[in-house]
């Protein structure tokens, strides 16, 4: 480096950092002794210029400077130390030195009272800033060990017992480490004879024999252990237990950055290793997130989850390097590393401002919306959802593995990332859950200054703005992709406004952001645009009859309906996907704000007990929704991997080139199918759907059945028309797909015919119905397609039309068991017409739309030859009747209840859309020709048009179908008899008489109650064939959780708290990697 | 059984060493242009300050930051400070629980205690030239003190003074290394003072100015963790880290 | 079957009335026939003949009659409309143009679908009427519906698959030419699912238990009475000979006659009388279990037999 | 046509519900029916009436025994269009199976109520007239028709079949004639008719006419 | 004598340096008292001294020292490695950091746990 006399210059270099933290750290005991706010004033200066030095020097490389290679003491190297400040280390420098500065910020109340304090912070920023940079093996080794004696003390700032302690674990831990670090250096040193990394990396050769190879193998485990391998970390847990927030979310994003980028540097000389580095970082990956699920203890689940990201980190670049796809490190590691940086910084502080030790504590923040949204946000940066850097990072990593056919480790990174979303999001469920008034002990309300909250708000914003420019990076040129997230942001601002107003500012905001977005749509996509955003909109507006505030119901309803609208538009997998993960998580978001009147265990085991109805009443939402997030992701992970599996093959993105995939059709298919199967709630995968639908405001419920749901389908017709037409090829995946949907269908069905509850009815009715269209879809014949896609238009009416009425029922009753309602045609008869006329839709008995999805569906399948599956539809759509009836028998028709006698008529609002979704049902069942042409036409790119037409008959191989003749038939047929009776009706005298005058001789009906079958309906049904729908597939998630939880907690015996027993896996941890690596061979 | 396979490792490791019968590529270097280009005749002493300038740098930093962990450890609760505020001068009070030392010793100690913190300033003014340095003379002068702290329990050791030359003397090395930065070849490089006469007391550039700083901070840092030590038990004047 | 013209849909409808007629006749003095049959086995002389309209008359000469409100009133008509739309989708004697009805608005699977609608609208009807012995009775008889819809859909599909076809008409014209190319000679099989079903679907005896007269006081209907009750049995002759002249046509050979027809149809219903009269009678879950068993496994093979041995 | 109440006047003032139950009943007075305006109609009706006469299968006393042999193939009813039904709301003729003690009665007069006109009711057998061989008993009502209206008398103790069968037959000859007006008078006088039942049954605990 | 140049003198400071490592390790992981802890610790500190030491050591070198016993121009075949000495320096410093704040953690323990038994400190765990 040349010397300048420009001072100032000098002190903008990169080693500024260090002169300037040295030289204030050794003055702020002094300043502190004049004046404390001085000290304070000065030790935030230094900071900020430190963040300055580290932003100025990158902007500078990103424009085009060179990498800049510092010399110390005017010598070159080898001979003297230098540091190195290139992309990745400014990178770095500038996201620990950021996060330093707001730590300090969140943790100022604490280290303003110590100068020693303020000066060990400042150090131990300068000491990770070095680590980072410099380029010698043995300063390497003094930053690390500034690092951590600063951390050492800093850790026993606070002098709690259990602080203390863990930090004794902790400096036992580290010195060991440290130890072997040293060892392993001065061997290298003794083969190479120098010290410097870039050094050493050149004589690479002179390291040989069992010196070289032990000495790289101390230097590897000393940097290892620093970032806590599993099982050698407990006393990191420890630590990060106790530790208070500031520095605890130091360690964990600022020391283990350091220590990452350590490891980083020496990776060239670790070749022999980066199979076992990478197994160490995916085995602790998996495993901490794992053992996470058994976690309570707020900090201790962050320390889970930050070892289990740094496993990540390190699993990711020990691939990395071994690809050789260094190019890749930016956007991965980088991604990955800034997200989880400030992500893991922002959640600590979080922690340490709320204060609630056990995750079960936090629904004392419940009330404060800010902190929640902070939460979310956090939590939704860390499980790697759109649109923060993870997710772009994910993504980019996933496909990087795929196109090298490392499906093993993908497998386990989107594991472990499942995983820790299960605790993180319980985390969150916890934190929304509203204490309810019986509850004994309440915990008390969080008072939170708004000063206290801004470091965390800002790493939020950060995180937002980093994945911004990463998309940009990405070449993610379509920047209508954030257009949801905008509208759902300008929505959040108006929050404040009237219900009204607000409702209709959005749904003003959704029909024109969805007119632009999906105007220039044609063909399917133009279809489900339709079907989507108009659908959507027109369900929306019921959402209006509720009166109360809603606070987050509307913007979110607005991401959610707009992100449905770019996933039609998406051109490549990419924003495919980026929409898909947005609409999984508003809906979950949307689902959390459902019914919440009871408190629960918030835990993840499901309830499906029939007999314990009582039990359900108690449940709310935020169970559910936990739940449908979990399988939302597992979702969009076996997406991820199935778009992923087609790049391999295709290298491009494209969504129509999906078709080229090759042999790796069959793969993609089957994991895409497998995808929107879970969505869609397929055979087996459906459990959360019913207790998501049930527990879902009721309006919402409509939104998410006849609307959202839709989007699973739409997946699936995209890939089938993509992968399955167009590979051209015998798909056994489809038949499979063909299967699941009739099976879905038949045990939807069965299952709706056992509920007691009406949502739950609805809903699995709901299910069983989306099991024909996906057999539909499976059909991959025209006529199948046809039929999958009229049923799918049909679901959605009739979905829509039953539960809004459902909704208007919960909202007069205040009831969702069926048994507790009865007779309410009375008060609602207009509910009560549109009730039947939907489901005389949707039993598929002419003349209504049913019938026709049904006949089209029935002749395609025996046109492909699927009889069984024929059969099985058969079966199921009379099983259908069955909860039909019930629901109309129970809720509407019987004897109603005496409270009930004085209900209303539901909601002009709630009626409206019904009755505009039931026009739609009566033309369309009435000439179906100009739907079926539409959707015809929409196919023809895909499959030929098969279709004939015989006038307004419809021809198929098998049968015909002349929908308005029959509707005239029919008419007539019932007109007829109609007249007759009203003929002869004339002639008697005719008592309207009341709910209890019938027929009884020995003893007069009591009450309603006695009086109404209602209750187990089906009792005899359930003997004869019940057993076939007993919840296996709950017992079987069920048992996967407690599986899980079990081996979680046999994971983690090995944190038994002794610092010894963690000092004994460090050494065993060495001996491990070498005996592993051949040691004994030697 | 650990333990066990780690002698296996180190016995691999302790059968394979051969003896090195040639310096390496640094140190050959380092002992033929070391004189030249630093002037010290200790090359020890010429790697330690000037070519691996950064990490004595951080050597200090580490002793700077574990003496004021320890400060930061020992300290006593904002309770305690309060009570203490009004015995400032309660050293009376405490004699009573230590003896005070017998006359000899005090004798010896007065007579000793000049001598050893002089050898201390003599090893590291002449850290350059013959063995030794800043961090050994500040060891010397902390052993001063450790000694000063054994034979007279009650005898009082000025904080302020301390907390002024530790950070002044840490604060004056940075200023050194900035120094060479804007007159020299680099950070830490210590040759914008002329290198002087090759063997003599001020010659091998700003050598001896950095070990005395580094000997002043060594010295008292020890002395403070030292002293520390001693106090946390014993009630003593308001710490302010 | 093209029909043109305001004159043709005309002579249409005048021509489906007569069939009505003619079937809702043939329905009620079958019903009375069989009655006396079974009284003669019994050693009685049994109704007359004319029986089954004086009983309808005398429901539609009540005067007075109790609604339960408007679902109550429409059951029945709901009911009749199903009879009389399924009957309109069945072409009843083949060759014969006047008698096919309104068969080219749709083919077998439409008659199956709409055989739901009177069910349907009469369980509404029965639920409206606040009766829990009503409901009772609807969820037995519909549960047991779902049981023998599956050996019944599973036959459906065997004779669909084998004559490549779903229209009515044209499965009739397949077994033209003698008995021997009858389905029920052709592919035993599924008859014999088909008939299994069609006990349940008659609800004689042993499958009558959603009627269950002594229990639950005729189960669905109880509340019904003086013109609903008219029109309920008027649909219950005509519905059931409409279900007569469906399997008739499916699996008997259809009918070029009304002799034929009625012959047929008669021996049709002869079966579910007599195995009726000499079996009692099913707990529903019994009923629905025996469904699932030996009749949904000879439908199944039903399948297989068409798949193996008819179309190789 | 469905707003074609009869009678507002109220009949459940008195019946001792709860205003509760009151809700669940409904309150209107019964009305009596005219003939057909056409006499032939109404003789047409007539004659399908009484050839199809439908029994309530409600055995009130020991008399019922006597009806079971009615449907065996010595008698067989079903010759004369006479079966049973299993609800009142189908049944056209109501038959007293002998006597009828108090809680019986309020059974009787619910089951009557709830059956359509046109509606008969055969007394059989002597109690129903005086009260039989339990005239003087304290819970059995002695005259019957004090309390609904009978159409036709078969006395004997017990009267057998063959005398239900010639009974029936002469139901059938009253019906044909237009002279069964049993129900009507029971609308006509329902007032003492209610009075008189009242009397007896001292649990009313129902609404003075079910519908 | 062969022995002798077999067996070279640094090998045996090295030995004992890896022997004095196990003492250390073997301390810290069986003795339960902290302090005892804290000494195992130093002993292995002072282990990996003697180690880097040893590294050191040239065959028949003397110290880094240009004077008169050292001429410069033969500094380089006369003189040990002054590497591994300037490390351990620092080394040796840092040890003493790292024991200052052992010790002062243990001094703290005791307050707060009254007891100084490594296997008594185990709140969090898990």
């Amino acid at each position: 480096m040349v010397a300048t006399t420009d001072t100032i210059d000098i002190f903008l270099q990169p080693l500024g950092i260090y002169i300037l933290a040295l030289g204030v750290g050794f003055l702020i005991p002094l300043v502190y002794r004049v004046n404390r706010n001085s000290a304070i004033l000065v030790f935030f200066t230094a900071l900020l210029i430190m963040i300055v030095i580290a932003g100025l020097n990158l902007l500078a490389i990103i424009n085009g400077a060179s990498v800049m290679d510092i010399e110390t003491a005017g010598i070159k190297p080898p001979f003297s130390i230098n540091l190195r400040f290139g992309l990745f280390e400014g990178a770095c420098v500038l996201a620990v030195n950021t996060v330093a500065l707001l730590g300090a910020w969140h943790y100022l109340p604490r280290l303003k009272q110590h100068a020693a304090a303020l000066l060990l912070y400042l150090i131990l920023v300068m000491g990770i800033n070095g680590m980072v940079m410099t380029r010698d093996l043995f300063n390497l080794f003094i930053f690390i060990e500034i690092t951590s004696i600063a951390t050492y003390a800093l850790i026993g700032m606070e002098r709690t017992a259990k602080g203390l302690a863990a930090g004794f674990k902790y400096i036992m831990a580290t010195s060991i480490a440290s130890a072997f670090y040293l060892l392993g250096t001065i061997f290298i040193y003794y083969q190479t004879g120098t010290l410097n990394i870039d050094d050493i990396i050149a004589n690479q050769q002179l390291i040989i024999g069992p010196i070289g190879f032990i000495a790289t193998l101390f230097i590897l485990t000393g940097l290892l252990i620093e970032l806590k391998p599993y099982p050698a970390n407990g006393w990191g847990l420890d630590v990060y237990e106790t530790a208070p927030g500031g520095i605890a979310s130091l360690i964990s994003v600022g020391v283990s950055a350091g220590v990452f980028f350590a490891l980083y540097k020496v990776l060239p000389i670790m070749d022999l290793y980066l199979t076992s580095i990478a197994f160490i970082g995916g085995f602790t990956f998996l495993i901490s997130n794992f053992i996470g699920l058994k976690q309570e203890n707020t900090k201790r689940l962050l320390g889970y989850s930050s070892i289990g990201q740094m496993g990540l980190l390190t699993l990711v670049i020990a691939l990395l390097v071994q690809l050789d796809a260094s190019a890749h490190i930016p956007l991965i590691i980088g991604g990955l590393f800034i997200n989880h940086l400030f992500a893991k910084a922002g959640l600590f502080w979080l922690a340490a401002i709320v204060d609630r030790k056990n995750i079960k504590d936090w629904s004392s923040i419940a009330k404060h919306p800010s902190l929640l949204i902070l939460l979310c946000i956090l939590l939704t940066a860390l499980v790697g959802l759109p649109p923060f850097p993870g997710f772009w990072a994910k993504w980019e990593l996933v496909m990087l593995l795929a196109s090298e056919q490392l499906f093993g480790w993908i497998t386990l990174i989107l594991i472990g990332s499942l995983l820790e979303a299960v605790y993180l999001f319980r985390w969150f469920s916890y934190a929304r859950n509203v204490e309810s008034s019986e509850s004994v002990e309440k915990p008390a309300e969080v008072s939170v200054s708004f000063l206290q909250q801004i470091p965390i708000f800002i790493t939020g914003l950060l995180l937002f703005a980093i994945a911004y420019v990463m998309s940009r990076f990405m070449n993610v040129d379509n920047q209508l992709i954030y257009f949801p997230l905008m509208a759902g942001f300008a929505i959040w601002l108006i929050d404040r406004l009237n219900v009204r107003v607000k409702s209709l500012i959005m749904l003003l905001a959704v029909s024109i952001g969805g007119y632009f977005l999906t105007k220039d749509l044609e063909g399917i996509n133009k279809l489900f645009s339709y079907l989507l955003i108009g659908g959507g909109i027109l369900v929306s507006f019921a959402t209006l009859y509720r009166h109360d505030d809603r606070k987050g119901f509307y913007p979110l309803l607005s991401v959610l309906l707009l992100s449905l609208a770019t996933l039609l538009r998406a051109q490549t997998s990419l924003e495919f996907f980026f929409a898909w993960e947005l609409m999984a998580l508003s809906s979950y978001l949307l689902v959390m704000l459902g019914r919440n009147k009871q408190n629960c265990d918030p835990g993840i085991r499901l309830g499906n007990d029939q007999k314990n109805d009582q039990k359900y009443n108690q449940i709310n939402a935020i169970k559910p929704a936990l739940i449908y997030l979990l399988f939302s992701l597992a979702s969009a992970y076996f997406i991820l991997v199935g778009f992923a599996v087609s790049y391999s093959a295709t290298g491009n993105y494209f969504l129509f080139s999906l078709g080229d995939s090759g042999t790796s059709t069959t793969l993609a298919f089957s994991l895409l199918a497998i995808g929107f199967i879970i969505k869609i709630g397929g055979f087996g995968l459906h459990i959360w759907l019913p207790e998501v639908y049930a527990e879902a405001d009721d309006d919402f419920t409509a939104i998410l059945s006849s609307v959202v749901s839709k989007a699973g389908i739409f997946g699936l017709i995209i890939i089938a028309a993509h992968l399955g037409v167009r590979a051209d090829i015998g798909l056994n995946p489809a038949y499979v797909l063909g299967w699941i949907g009739i099976l879905t269908a038949t045990f939807g069905a069965l299952m709706a015919v056992f509920q007691e509850d009406i949502k739950r009815l609805v809903a699995y009715s709901s299910m069983g119905q989306l099991g024909y269209i996906v057999t539909g879809v499976a059909l991959m014949s025209h006529l199948g397609w046809v039929s999958a896609m009229y049923m799918t238009v049909n679901h959605f009416l009739f979905k829509g039309i039953l539960f809004l009425s459902v909704a208007g029922v919960i909202l007069r009753t205040n009831e969702r068991f069926m048994y507790k309602m009865g007779g309410l045609i009375k008060n609602m008869p207009v509910t009560f017409t549109f009730t039947m006329i939907a489901i005389i839709a949707m039993s598929g008995v002419p003349p209504l739309s049913g019938y026709g999805g049904k006949w089209m569906f029935f002749n395609a399948l025996m046109d492909k030859g699927w009889y069984w599956i024929a059969a099985l539809a058969f079966f199921s759509s009379a099983v259908a009747f069955l909860y039909m009836f019930r629901l109309l028998q129970t809720v509407f028709l019987g004897q109603r209840k005496l409270e009930h006698r004085k209900l209303r008529e539901a909601p002009v609002i709630l009626l409206i859309p019904q009755g505009i979704l039931i026009a739609i049902i009566f033309v369309i069942s009435a000439y179906p020709k100009i739907l079926i042409d539409v959707i015809s036409t929409a196919i023809d790119p895909w499959i030929s048009n098969t279709l004939v037409w015989k006038g307004t008959a419809m021809q198929a191989h098998y049968g015909y179908w002349d929908a308005p003749l029959i509707m005239a038939i029919i008419a007539g047929a019932w007109i007829a008899p109609l007249i007759l009776l009203l003929l002869f009706a004339k002639t008697m005298k005719v008592q309207k008489v009341e709910q209890f005058n019938i027929v009884y001789a020995a003893e007069r009906p009591r009450r309603p109650e006695e009086t109404h079958f209602a209750y187990n309906f089906y009792a005899h049904y359930d003997r004869a064939i019940g057993f076939v729908v007993r919840p296996r597939a709950t017992a079987f998630w069920n048992a996967v959780i407690e599986w899980t939880h079990s081996f979680a907690a046999s994971l983690r015996i090995f944190y038994n708290g002794n610092g010894q027993t963690y000092a004994l896996f460090i050494i065993m941890y060495f001996v491990g990697l070498f005996l592993v690596n051949g040691g004994l061979a030697l | 059984m650990m333990l066990g396979l780690m002698a296996i490792i180190f016995f691999n490791l302790a059968a394979n060493y051969t003896e090195n019968t040639s310096l390496s590529k640094l140190a050959h270097y380092y002992v033929e242009k070391g004189p030249q280009e630093i002037g010290a005749a200790n090359i020890v002493t010429a790697v330690v300050v000037t070519y691996r300038g950064l990490d004595t740098l951080g050597e200090v930093t580490v002793l700077f930051i574990s003496a004021a962990g320890v400060g930061l450890l020992l300290r006593r609760k904002k309770a305690e400070q309060n009570n203490n505020h009004k015995k400032i001068n309660s050293v009376k009070e405490t004699a009573n629980t230590h003896k005070s030392s017998s006359e000899i010793v005090e004798t010896a100690t007065e007579l000793l205690l000049p001598m050893i913190i002089l050898f201390g300033v003599y090893v590291f003014l002449n850290g350059h030239l013959s063995p030794g340095g800043g961090f050994q003379g500040g060891a010397i002068i902390a052993s001063g003190t450790m000694f000063l702290l054994l034979a007279l329990p009650k005898s009082h050791i000025s904080r302020l003074l301390i907390a002024i030359t530790e950070s002044l003397s840490g604060f004056s090395y940075v200023v050194v290394g900035v120094l060479g930065v804007v007159m020299a070849g680099g950070f830490l490089d210590n040759r914008f003072i002329s290198s002087g006469t090759y063997g003599n007391l001020f010659s091998a550039g700003a050598i001896p100015l950095i070990y005395s700083f580094i000997g002043l901070k060594v010295g008292f840092e020890l002395s403070a963790v030292l002293d520390r030590f001693r106090k946390e038990t014993s009630n003593e004047e308001d710490d302010p880290v | 079957m093209i029909v043109e013209g305001l004159g043709g849909w005309l002579s249409k409808v005048g021509n489906f009335s007569l069939t009505l007629l003619i079937v809702t006749t043939y329905g009620l003095l079958m019903g009375a026939f069989i009655e006396r049959i079974i009284a003669k086995v019994q050693g009685r002389i049994g109704i007359p003949y004319r029986q089954p309209f004086i009983n309808i008359l005398k429901n539609f000469f009540k005067r007075t009659a109790i609604s339960h409100g408007v679902m109550f009133y429409l059951g029945p008509v709901f009911r009749i409309a199903g009879g009389i739309g399924t009957l309109a989708f069945v072409p009843v004697i083949y060759g014969d143009e006047m008698f096919s009805n309104f068969s080219m608005a749709g083919d077998l699977f439409l008659v199956i679908y709409f055989m739901f609608f009177g069910q349907l609208g009469m369980a509404l009807g029965a639920g409206e009427s606040g009766h829990p012995y009503s409901a009772i009775g609807i969820a037995r008889g519909l549960s047991q519906m779902t049981a023998y819809e599956i050996p019944f859909a599973l036959a459906v599909i065997s004779i669909v698959i084998q004559y490549d076809t779903l229209s009515i008409t044209q499965i009739v014209a397949a077994q033209q030419g003698g008995w021997q190319n009858w389905t029920v000679v052709t592919n035993w099989v599924a008859t014999l699912a088909a008939m299994l079903a069609f006990l349940g679907m008659m609800g004689y005896s042993p499958f009558d238990i959603f009627l269950a007269p002594q229990e639950i006081p005729i189960g669905p209907p109880t509340e019904f009475h003086s013109a609903y009750l008219g029109l309920m049995q008027l649909n219950r002759a005509l519905f059931g000979a409409t279900k007569l002249v469906l399997f008739m046509n499916l699996f008997f050979g259809g009918a070029t006659g009304w002799v034929e027809l009625m012959i047929k149809t008669f021996l049709i219903y002869m079966v579910a009388i007599v195995i009726g009269v000499a079996f009692p009678r099913f707990r529903v879950d019994q009923g629905i279990r025996f469904f699932f068993k030996i009749p949904t496994l000879i439908g199944i093979m039903s399948i297989i037999y068409v798949q193996m041995v008819l179309t190789s | 046509m469905f707003k074609k109440t009869l009678n507002t006047e109220d009949t459940l003032k008195n019946s001792g519900l709860t205003d509760e139950e009151q809700q669940l009943f409904s309150n209107a007075r019964p009305q009596a029916y005219e003939p057909y305006p056409i006499k032939a109609v109404e003789d047409f009706a007539n004659w399908a009436r009484a050839n199809s006469l439908w029994i309530l299968a409600f055995g009130t006393g020991c008399g019922a025994i006597e009806l079971r042999p009615l449907m065996t193939a010595r008698f067989d009813a079903n010759r004369f269009g006479v079966a049973g039904r299993p609800t009142p709301r189908q049944s056209s003729v109501f038959v007293i199976g002998g006597y009828a003690s108090v809680k019986t009665l309020k059974r009787i007069i619910r089951s009557y109520e709830q059956m359509q006109g046109p509606k008969f009711v055969i007394a059989l057998g002597i109690c129903p007239v005086n009260g039989g061989m339990y005239f003087d008993s304290y819970n059995t009502v002695n005259q019957f028709d004090q309390y609904l209206p009978v159409d036709l008398y078969i006395t004997g103790c017990m009267p057998r079949p063959e005398v239900l069968v010639a009974g029936i037959m002469e139901l059938q000859k009253k019906i044909k004639a237009g002279e069964c007006n049993g129900a009507n008078l029971y609308v006509e006088n329902f007032d003492w008719y209610k009075s008189n039942q009242k009397k007896v049954i001292k649990n009313w605990d129902m609404p003075d006419y079910n519908w | 004598m062969n022995t002798l140049i077999n067996f070279p003198i640094s090998l045996i400071v090295l030995c004992s340096g890896f022997i004095l490592i196990l003492l250390g390790l073997w301390g810290m992981l069986t003795q339960r008292h902290l302090i005892r802890i804290i000494i195992g610790f130093s002993l292995m500190d002072t282990g990996i001294h003697m180690v880097m030491v040893s590294i050191g050591y040239v065959t028949g070198g003397t110290a880094p020292i240009i004077n008169n016993a050292v001429p410069m121009s033969e500094a380089t075949n006369l003189v040990v490695d002054p590497v591994p000495s300037a490390l351990v320096l620092t080394a040796i410093v840092i040890g003493l950091g790292v024991t200052a704040v052992m010790l002062s953690f243990a001094v703290r323990i005791y307050k707060t746990h009254k007891t100084l038994m490594i296997d008594k400190l185990t709140e969090s765990k898990w």
